[in-house]
């Protein structure tokens, strides 16, 4: 499990970090995530760091690339890594992407570092003829991940910022019903805070088409094994369960998560505190 | 390195803590199960559990806080699915259970009499009563040993009950004493002590919940301390330890503060292989020390100061 | 960054936490003593005490263990030493007392009475009660209701009494509200947990005194949550908060949970500056949060959600 | 109180780390310690590791140096530090040795890791125009610290190693009162384990030379303010008292400490429970 880091960049707001894992970089399949230990022997941090992979490569057996942002001591100590330090990973971890059968044309949508997900899984429709077309965006230009790379895969890019400073002034959301009429989109694939995976699957259930998030929850363990990530999802019997976002998701079927419930516990979700659903088996 | 639980012979002394190992599927991704002491099951409670809104974990210095508050899928799903899957694998399966009055865990107790593959029940005491305005069983001795005295009446002779302590207590030796009076075969400790946080960025608790349980090596000195109050007031009552253990090293302190068994919890969260590579620490640290019996180390550190090392060694005979 | 402990003004709201900065001379070579909200003492008791044997520390993860004992020169050198020398420095002086038996916390009351330069007095309750075999008396509302009315009956008015509790209770509120029921101006929390660790060389227990108090982030968790709860159920009371404070952040968690002052104990050990750090650090929070006094952000996490942040800001006026 | 390492090396079974730290090298006096924060940020390890100074300089405004053995998790995350990293110390802590005004002649004693301690001693000694001896001693040749330099500075040294492997065969101790007698002593200076202390004060007693020992008690603040470090040593007013190692020592006269009682309140002490001098001021 313990991997070593090969490079260290930067790349605008983020840092990106290519760890040898080949264990890792052979079962890789596009929308998986890996748990990342954090803090070094006698730290005080016990919990992994989830950060979806990025880029896996075949060098020295087999890299996994990570993207993400510093926001507390977890990824402030990341962003120290250099080259030849050791890191512990687990993975891959999670349900990746469901792809199509039939080269359709699909939408990707990305905001912050969710975008850096994208790309695998362009990668992978391609293989299989589909048409890309991406959507990315963030607060300002250097929070904007991606975009070069997306140019040069997709047919079209559409760039958004919420302070104009790149692209279009305001969000995916903005943007995204022009993108999917304009490009005949069969399918949409995001990445993303959960606000903005919820305004990506409205637009894509008022077009009628699928669309494919991956969720961001709090998660203690990632191998399904404590129960703290879950969020309401209504399953093919119609039924809402709380369902762990590392090992059920966190791909999910956009229109299937309850995006207004999040946080709460539905009152018809199975188990419910005095739920009509107590007793169901 | 087997140890006993009761009367109950288990190939090693490395189990699972409640809730720490879901269904058990899925760890079995990462190693036999079969080659653990035992697995712990979630608390089961009769009707399928949502549990409780998210956010519910809270990282903390050498520690978490978890508020999951029982998700499960209930007792009828739980014997269906979860107990034949583990019974079919060979895996001693401790089943945790959880009520909010006497008659649920008695219920619930019920359920598990005739199910295959039972190793031993863990009475898990810190749900809130609700005959007595929320106030938690393991809170009150009376309540423990009247919920403990219940399951044991109906269950079956030779599965083990245990009762699983809260350190949350005045006295833990006090409500330990109760539940042993009131049946149970062996002790279980500690579950996690109530803490907080509160996400300064947002000006709020961090839980959804507010309040949730302590786990991690921040706890374990509560826990060794539990531990070895109820060793000593208590020495022939088989203790499962668990709090905070990573290592073997971890495993190693509860033994010798009395514990026979040790639980990995939140360790698990970490590194989903924790319990496999724990009891190879152990052993090594066992055999390094010329150890050739889990039992001779059992409360070893209870020993007067000047006493040799190994004057326990009728212990394993009589460890019920 | 003023704040009130009943009506008494202090300059800032950080304070050290007993027994953890000795007689206080010991900090003065690192920082002015005077620039913090107020220091406290060690507990001081009626007869000099030499403590307990050495070792009397262990490090545990995020925390240590201390089995000191309440070393210390008694009420006699500390009246004649100790305290005249903080008084002319004008450091703003928490005494905190500590006794075997109501009688003894009440004499030592009585000494301090007339003693220029006591700020407030702090009762430890901590300690056992030789009365009533050993139990500690803030395990035992009743006992903690008595110490503190006897020694708020010969306090002089003006100087507020505070009760220090434990978070080894079932119920803290409960023990909390028995001591204002007997006359405490304000609740100090949190004390010391027991917790105990073995070394796993020696196979001994690390302490000489076997267990010993937890202290550090560890608990931050459990400090969290006593004040939490109190100030749910008496949110007109000040409260002391104190537990594993390293940074001004963790002040800020406290004071969000109700405290309106808070101590710094083990955070000294490591870093002798911690106290005006965490001061500095604080401030910074507060600013840049948009706060304008200190009262605005105590017990700030409890409004219900969706409640603007700035509700409370009468709170100030009504904080005794 | 942030250092920065200058270098790092290692001396047989020990490591030592040069640390630039002006104000600690500038107030530097012979037998004082450090207290050296352990294991970086958001590390478990919350108490600091306290370390005699081996030897300060005044390269880049004043550098110290100490020499550990790796024992715990604190020294093996010392021992992984290089040059430029980043190094918190508190100090100067503590009491020095007391030097004496006349050009006397004193032994220097030294055991395992204790022997770093004493060559700062013996400059100040030599610059004293004392006569300084060295007897040096540890479990093997490995753990001898500082041979080569005591031959270069003491007139004559003595090493002793448990195994036989360097010097004489046994302890400190054993060699000690031929040296005394030899040399014609006037003083003995020791560091080392608790146990050889008691044993080379016990030398000097029989001799009728004073003796100043260095001892380590476990410490969790070095500064005075948690009363964990405490020893019994008799007062000048013949009162036994727990006194603290770090402030009223670690140098103490050897005599006064009451090394049996090590690890015991002696119901003799100020303040002993049930003791006679309750009640006493
Ligand atoms: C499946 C998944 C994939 C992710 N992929 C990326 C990615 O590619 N790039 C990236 O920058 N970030 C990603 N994140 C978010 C990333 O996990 C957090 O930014 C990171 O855990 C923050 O750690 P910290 O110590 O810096 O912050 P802290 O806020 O101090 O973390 C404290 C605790 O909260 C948890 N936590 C905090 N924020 C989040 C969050 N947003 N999601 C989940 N747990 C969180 C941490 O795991 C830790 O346990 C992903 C999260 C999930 C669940
Ligand atoms: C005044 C003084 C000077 C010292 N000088 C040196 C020196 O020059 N070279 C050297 O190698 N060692 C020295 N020591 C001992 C050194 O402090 C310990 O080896 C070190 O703290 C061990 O830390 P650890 O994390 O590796 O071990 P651990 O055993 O894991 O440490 C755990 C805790 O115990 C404390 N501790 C453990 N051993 C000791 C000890 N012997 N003395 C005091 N506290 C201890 C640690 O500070 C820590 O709080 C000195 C100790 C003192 C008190
Ligand atoms: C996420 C989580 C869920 C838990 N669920 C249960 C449970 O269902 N029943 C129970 O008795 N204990 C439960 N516990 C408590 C653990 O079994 C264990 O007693 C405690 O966490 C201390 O061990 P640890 O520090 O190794 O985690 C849970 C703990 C955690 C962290
Ligand atoms: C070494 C040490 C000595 C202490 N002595 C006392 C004491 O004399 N009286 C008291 O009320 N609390 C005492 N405490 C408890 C602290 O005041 C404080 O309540 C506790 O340590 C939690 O804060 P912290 O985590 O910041 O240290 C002591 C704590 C430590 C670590
Ligand atoms: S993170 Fe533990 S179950 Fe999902
Ligand atoms: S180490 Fe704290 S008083 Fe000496």
């Amino acid at each position: 499990m313990t991997g070593t880091v090969l490079t260290t960049r930067r790349v605008d707001a983020y840092h990106a970090l290519t760890v040898v894992a080949p264990g890792i970089a052979e079962r890789f399949r596009p929308g998986h995530f890996v748990g990342v230990a954090v803090g070094g022997p006698q730290t005080s941090m016990l919990t992994r760091r989830a950060f979806s992979v990025h880029d896996v490569k075949p060098d020295y057996g087999g890299t996994v690339e990570f993207v993400f942002a510093v926001r507390g001591p977890g990824t402030a100590w990341l962003a120290e890594r250099r080259a030849r330090d050791p890191l512990d990973l687990v993975g891959p971890l999670g349900r990746p992407f469901p792809l199509p059968r039939d080269p359709v044309t699909c939408v990707l949508v990305g905001a912050e570092h969710g975008s850096a997900t994208l790309f695998t899984v362009a990668d992978a429709l391609q293989g299989r003829g589909c048409r890309v077309d991406f959507v990315l965006g963030g607060d300002s230009a250097d929070r904007v991940f991606g975009a070069l790379r997306a140019r040069r895969m997709g047919e079209t890019t559409t760039l958004t910022t919420e302070d104009g400073s790149l692209g279009m002034r305001g969000r995916v959301t903005d943007v995204l019903p022009g993108v999917i009429a304009d490009v005949r989109a069969d399918a949409v694939y995001a990445c993303g805070p959960l606000e903005m995976l919820r305004g990506v699957t409205a637009v894509a259930v008022e077009f009628d088409i699928p669309v494919q998030v991956a969720v961001e929850e709090r998660m203690a363990c990632g191998i399904g094994v404590c129960m703290t990530c879950v969020l309401p999802v209504i399953g093919d019997d119609g039924v809402t369960r709380m369902v762990r976002s590392c090992v059920e998701g966190p791909v999910f079927r956009g229109e299937r998560v309850r995006f207004d419930d999040v946080g709460t516990i539905p009152f018809d979700a199975l188990g419910a505190p005095g739920g009509g659903t107590r007793n169901v088996g | 390195m087997r140890t006993y639980l009761g009367h109950v012979e288990l190939a090693n002394p490395v189990t699972t803590a409640a809730g720490c190992a879901a269904s058990g599927s899925e760890l079995a991704q990462f190693f036999d199960l079969a080659r653990i002491g035992a697995l712990t099951t979630r608390s089961i409670t009769m009707a399928p559990r949502a549990g409780r809104p998210t956010p519910r974990m809270a990282e903390t210095p050498s520690g978490m806080l978890n508020a999951v508050g029982l998700q499960g899928p209930g007792v009828d799903a739980f014997l269906e699915r979860e107990l034949p899957w583990l019974a079919q694998r060979g895996v001693r399966t401790v089943v945790s259970i959880g009520g909010g009055t006497v008659a649920e865990y008695t219920a619930l107790a019920r359920r598990l009499t005739d199910a295959p593959g039972v190793t031993a029940v863990e009475v898990n005491l810190s749900c809130p009563n609700i005959e007595d305005r929320g106030r938690v069983f393991a809170r009150d001795g009376a309540a423990s040993a009247e919920v403990i005295a219940s399951v044991r009446s109906v269950m079956r002779y030779d599965v083990p009950v245990v009762a699983k302590l809260s350190p949350d207590v005045m006295d833990i030796v006090s409500i330990a004493r109760a539940c042993v009076d009131g049946g149970a075969d062996a002790l279980s400790m500690i579950n996690n002590p109530l803490g907080m946080s509160i996400d300064t960025e947002a000006m709020r608790p961090s839980l959804a919940a507010v309040t949730g349980g302590l786990s991690g090596p921040a706890i374990r000195p509560l826990a060794v301390r539990c531990v070895w109050q109820v060793h000593a007031a208590l020495p022939s009552v088989p203790v499962i330890g668990m709090g905070g253990v990573l290592t073997g090293r971890d495993a190693f302190e509860l033994i010798l503060a009395g514990a026979c068994v040790v639980a990995v919890g939140t360790a698990l969260f970490h590194d989903p292989y924790a319990c496999l590579r724990i009891l190879r620490e152990l052993e090594e640290l066992l055999a390094a020390r010329g150890f050739h019996r889990l039992a001779d180390a059992v409360g070893l550190a209870h020993r007067p100061p000047g006493a040799p090392t190994r004057h326990r060694t009728d212990l394993e005979e009589s460890s019920l």
